[in-house]
């Protein structure tokens, strides 16, 4: 599980170009900024209020004034700048964000995306995802391809949205796929799997590109 | 020049049973923790809170004592919150389960925008966030319908704006007159804010007379506050 | 004529409180932060970007980085606070500046007002004045009774309007007046003047208070 | 991390006839010179301008040259121009009379809300400024009629976002990645246009490496900035 985790960290990291401006959700997506490429460097926005998001701060070394979307203390980058709420949903919905990197409890094949709520489970609330989602330029789900055997990239979600058809990219153990009009398009297969397993862990059509490549191992 | 220091239990003289009161902070960290203790102390009721999260619980993040809006849920004074984040501080799945606390969910940066659109004399806010999520179909914290705008063919949910009572934010630094800067990551909500209720409070860690720092170093002009009190404490893990 | 004027910024004075957030147009209104009551002090609001306006700069020692509205050079308090045009007229806008002071070309007695532009004539713009009459908790204008003899308080104003139904209070070097869902009511009459003198120098029926003062003279 | 320094001339290199440009500034003060200058070497012609104002005209008040907008209406480069007040300098007027120059006047609130809108991913602003007005009649900079939304029973007039191609703001202080404050009564429009076009370009007068002050000394993040020009000047009087 956790090279699983890792070869999806590191295939999202490839996504990165020098310079971008990044959002990466807590679990899985916080992984890919271990792996990026010689010479790429992020920036990364935290939305409780700045860019420049660095590593954990160290135990006893805390500055209580800095802590991530997750509440937990962490240092930052020398180009720093901190901010209120209002503006940073204001650098997300307007566009100012190159990637948002989540995960997902269910992605349908027109890009509609679920990850925020089960209904009649512990009330967690959004946060910033549903803004994260509909105001990033990219939006990459990096996730494991099913949860415990059930389907998560479906025909339709069957739980409540975050947002309609915002989901470009799908990285998982399997694959990686792009949403498209058609549908969801798989440019990338693991040798691990072939184009029947992929299809059998899916809950929805999938179209294999003209040119699929594999899916490098880590 | 209008000296506005006060003490923190004069700030919460006025807050009433059954007022709506808005708390900067994210997760307790820029929370003004002197005027909650003050809330507490005055034992004030069926208040409806606005913030981002219900702050902490004893014990989370280190926090020796709750944080914030944790204040509050500890001692069961509030019976509706709205906010974006509900899931860490335990107090309030265990309030919802007992049917005392009730919750509006407003995504962060809808929240924020309904806010700051409150204290700026906006009508609305049009965002795209939301759309086609319960956001569009469930009804807001005043229980009426969400409206969808087409603007030059695109959709967006107008919000409406949020307007509390008394507002409660925590400053870096303030001056006599209310002018403020938040450090760091402690800005959040405390500016929004500022503005967004009948009457402002101010909590400052650091107090200086007018004059005395660079002006630049304040982002919020003390004609949005209208009281400010000292001695607001820097957290200790 | 610079009598007149000090009559009316003088009368218009009296109607600050300690504390006030004030916002004075050019020109006359101006002239009302000199002669604020004893005791009183208020914040000045400078549209383009601080409250806390100051007197004009001494010629040589000007901060080329602080202009009040008008261009000019000027100084500011020690409480002041600077920001952008954005957050400016959210000041204004949110109800946070208690009165605004400036001129008018026509008032109409339900409280319209034009102030902004003469069709036909050189295009100068309406600047912040729009903004400011619609958003301060009160409207002060501060101006002669009459633009040489010809009636500038009316039934209906036949300019373009800066807002609809703004203006709260009307000092003239006749009188005071304020407008109220009746109408226009003189609260306070200059003795220079009669009951008939004000009526003729005004285009809409005044109504006068039951408890009709004298408008203190300077 | 992203060095976004360039020249003035690299700058605008990109500007083409015809674009659409924001230019901070109030009267001239907080204006970009060193950005006009290239633009006027540069020759660029037809420019839909989006400011508070027209600038000044040499010789008001001191100025030895034009500065902001007027640099570019000295040179005939600007077609039309979006602004609040076009009252102080008289190129306006003499380019209105000789038909070579139209604008739109939007009142400088509504101006600052929308360039904030279209900065921040909001659909358009909903305000009452300008109800009853020539603002709720007449068309706007697009030529697009207004709307009227009623809220509540409240009404409000729907004034769209404004973006343009390129954004010219001036800073007081800017680090090399884009990050940057503007001292006093300099900030009007250079942080609300930050975010407002497609390539946003700052031109500081004190350019520093990152890190080197404290970060709270700045106002607007980086991630809103293309590039930054070092070596603009201090007004002279």
């Amino acid at each position: 599980m956790a090279d699983i985790k890792v070869r999806i960290a590191k295939r999202v990291a490839k996504e990165l170009k020098d310079g971008d401006v990044v959002n990466l959700g807590i679990g899985l997506p916080t992984m890919v900024s271990d792996y990026l490429p010689e010479g790429v460097t992020v920036t990364l926005h935290s939305e409780n209020g700045f860019t420049g998001l660095d590593a954990a701060a160290e135990e006893g070394k805390e500055d209580v004034d800095i802590i991530n979307s997750g509440g937990a203390y962490v240092t930052a980058v020398p180009w720093v700048n901190y901010f209120d709420t209002a503006t940073s949903f204001g650098i997300i919905r307007g566009g100012h964000v190159d990637a948002t990197i989540l995960g997902a409890m269910q992605v349908a094949e027109n890009g509609d995306l679920a990850n925020w709520i089960i209904p009649g489970k512990k009330v967690a609330g959004m946060g910033g995802a549903m803004d994260l989602v509909s105001g990033a330029k990219e939006v990459i789900i990096a996730m494991t391809h099913t949860q415990k055997g059930n389907h998560k990239i479906l025909e339709k979600c069957t739980l409540p949205l975050t947002a309609e058809k915002c989901v470009n990219l799908i990285v998982t153990e399997m694959g990686v796929m792009k949403v498209t009009d058609e549908g969801i398009v798989v440019t990338e297969l693991h040798p691990d799997y072939t184009k029947e397993d992929i299809q059998a862990a899916t809950g929805c059509k999938l179209i294999f590109a003209d040119d699929l490549k594999p899916m490098e191992e880590e | 020049m209008i000296n506005k220091v006060i003490t923190a239990d004069e700030a919460v003289a006025g807050v009433k049973d059954g007022m709506t009161i808005m708390v900067g902070g994210f997760l307790g960290t820029g929370s003004p923790e002197i005027l909650m203790d003050a809330l507490v102390r005055k034992g004030v009721k069926h208040l409806t809170v606005i913030a981002n999260d219900g702050g902490l619980d004893q014990g989370q993040y280190g926090a020796r004592t709750p944080r914030g809006v944790g204040k509050l849920l500890e001692h069961h004074m509030v019976d509706h919150i709205i906010a974006s984040h509900l899931g860490v501080n335990p107090k309030l799945n265990e309030q919802f389960a007992d049917g005392t606390l009730t919750y509006t969910l407003v995504p962060q940066g809808t929240l924020a925008e309904k806010i700051r659109a409150a204290a700026y004399g906006l009508g609305g806010v049009l965002t795209p966030t939301g759309l086609g999520t319960p956001m569009e179909t469930e009804k807001d914290e005043l229980g009426r319908d969400k409206e969808v705008i087409e603007i030059d063919g695109k959709r967006y949910l107008l919000e409406r704006p949020l307007h509390a009572d008394y507002a409660f934010c925590r400053a870096s630094i303030a001056d006599t007159f209310g002018n403020f800067m938040c450090a760091k990551a402690t800005k959040n909500f405390n500016y929004p804010m500022a503005g967004a209720a009948d009457k402002v409070i101010v909590a400052a860690e650091k107090l200086v007379e007018v004059g005395e720092v660079d002006p630049d170093t304040f982002a919020i002009s003390g004609v949005l506050v209208d009281s400010v009190v000292g001695g607001e404490e820097r957290w200790q893990i």
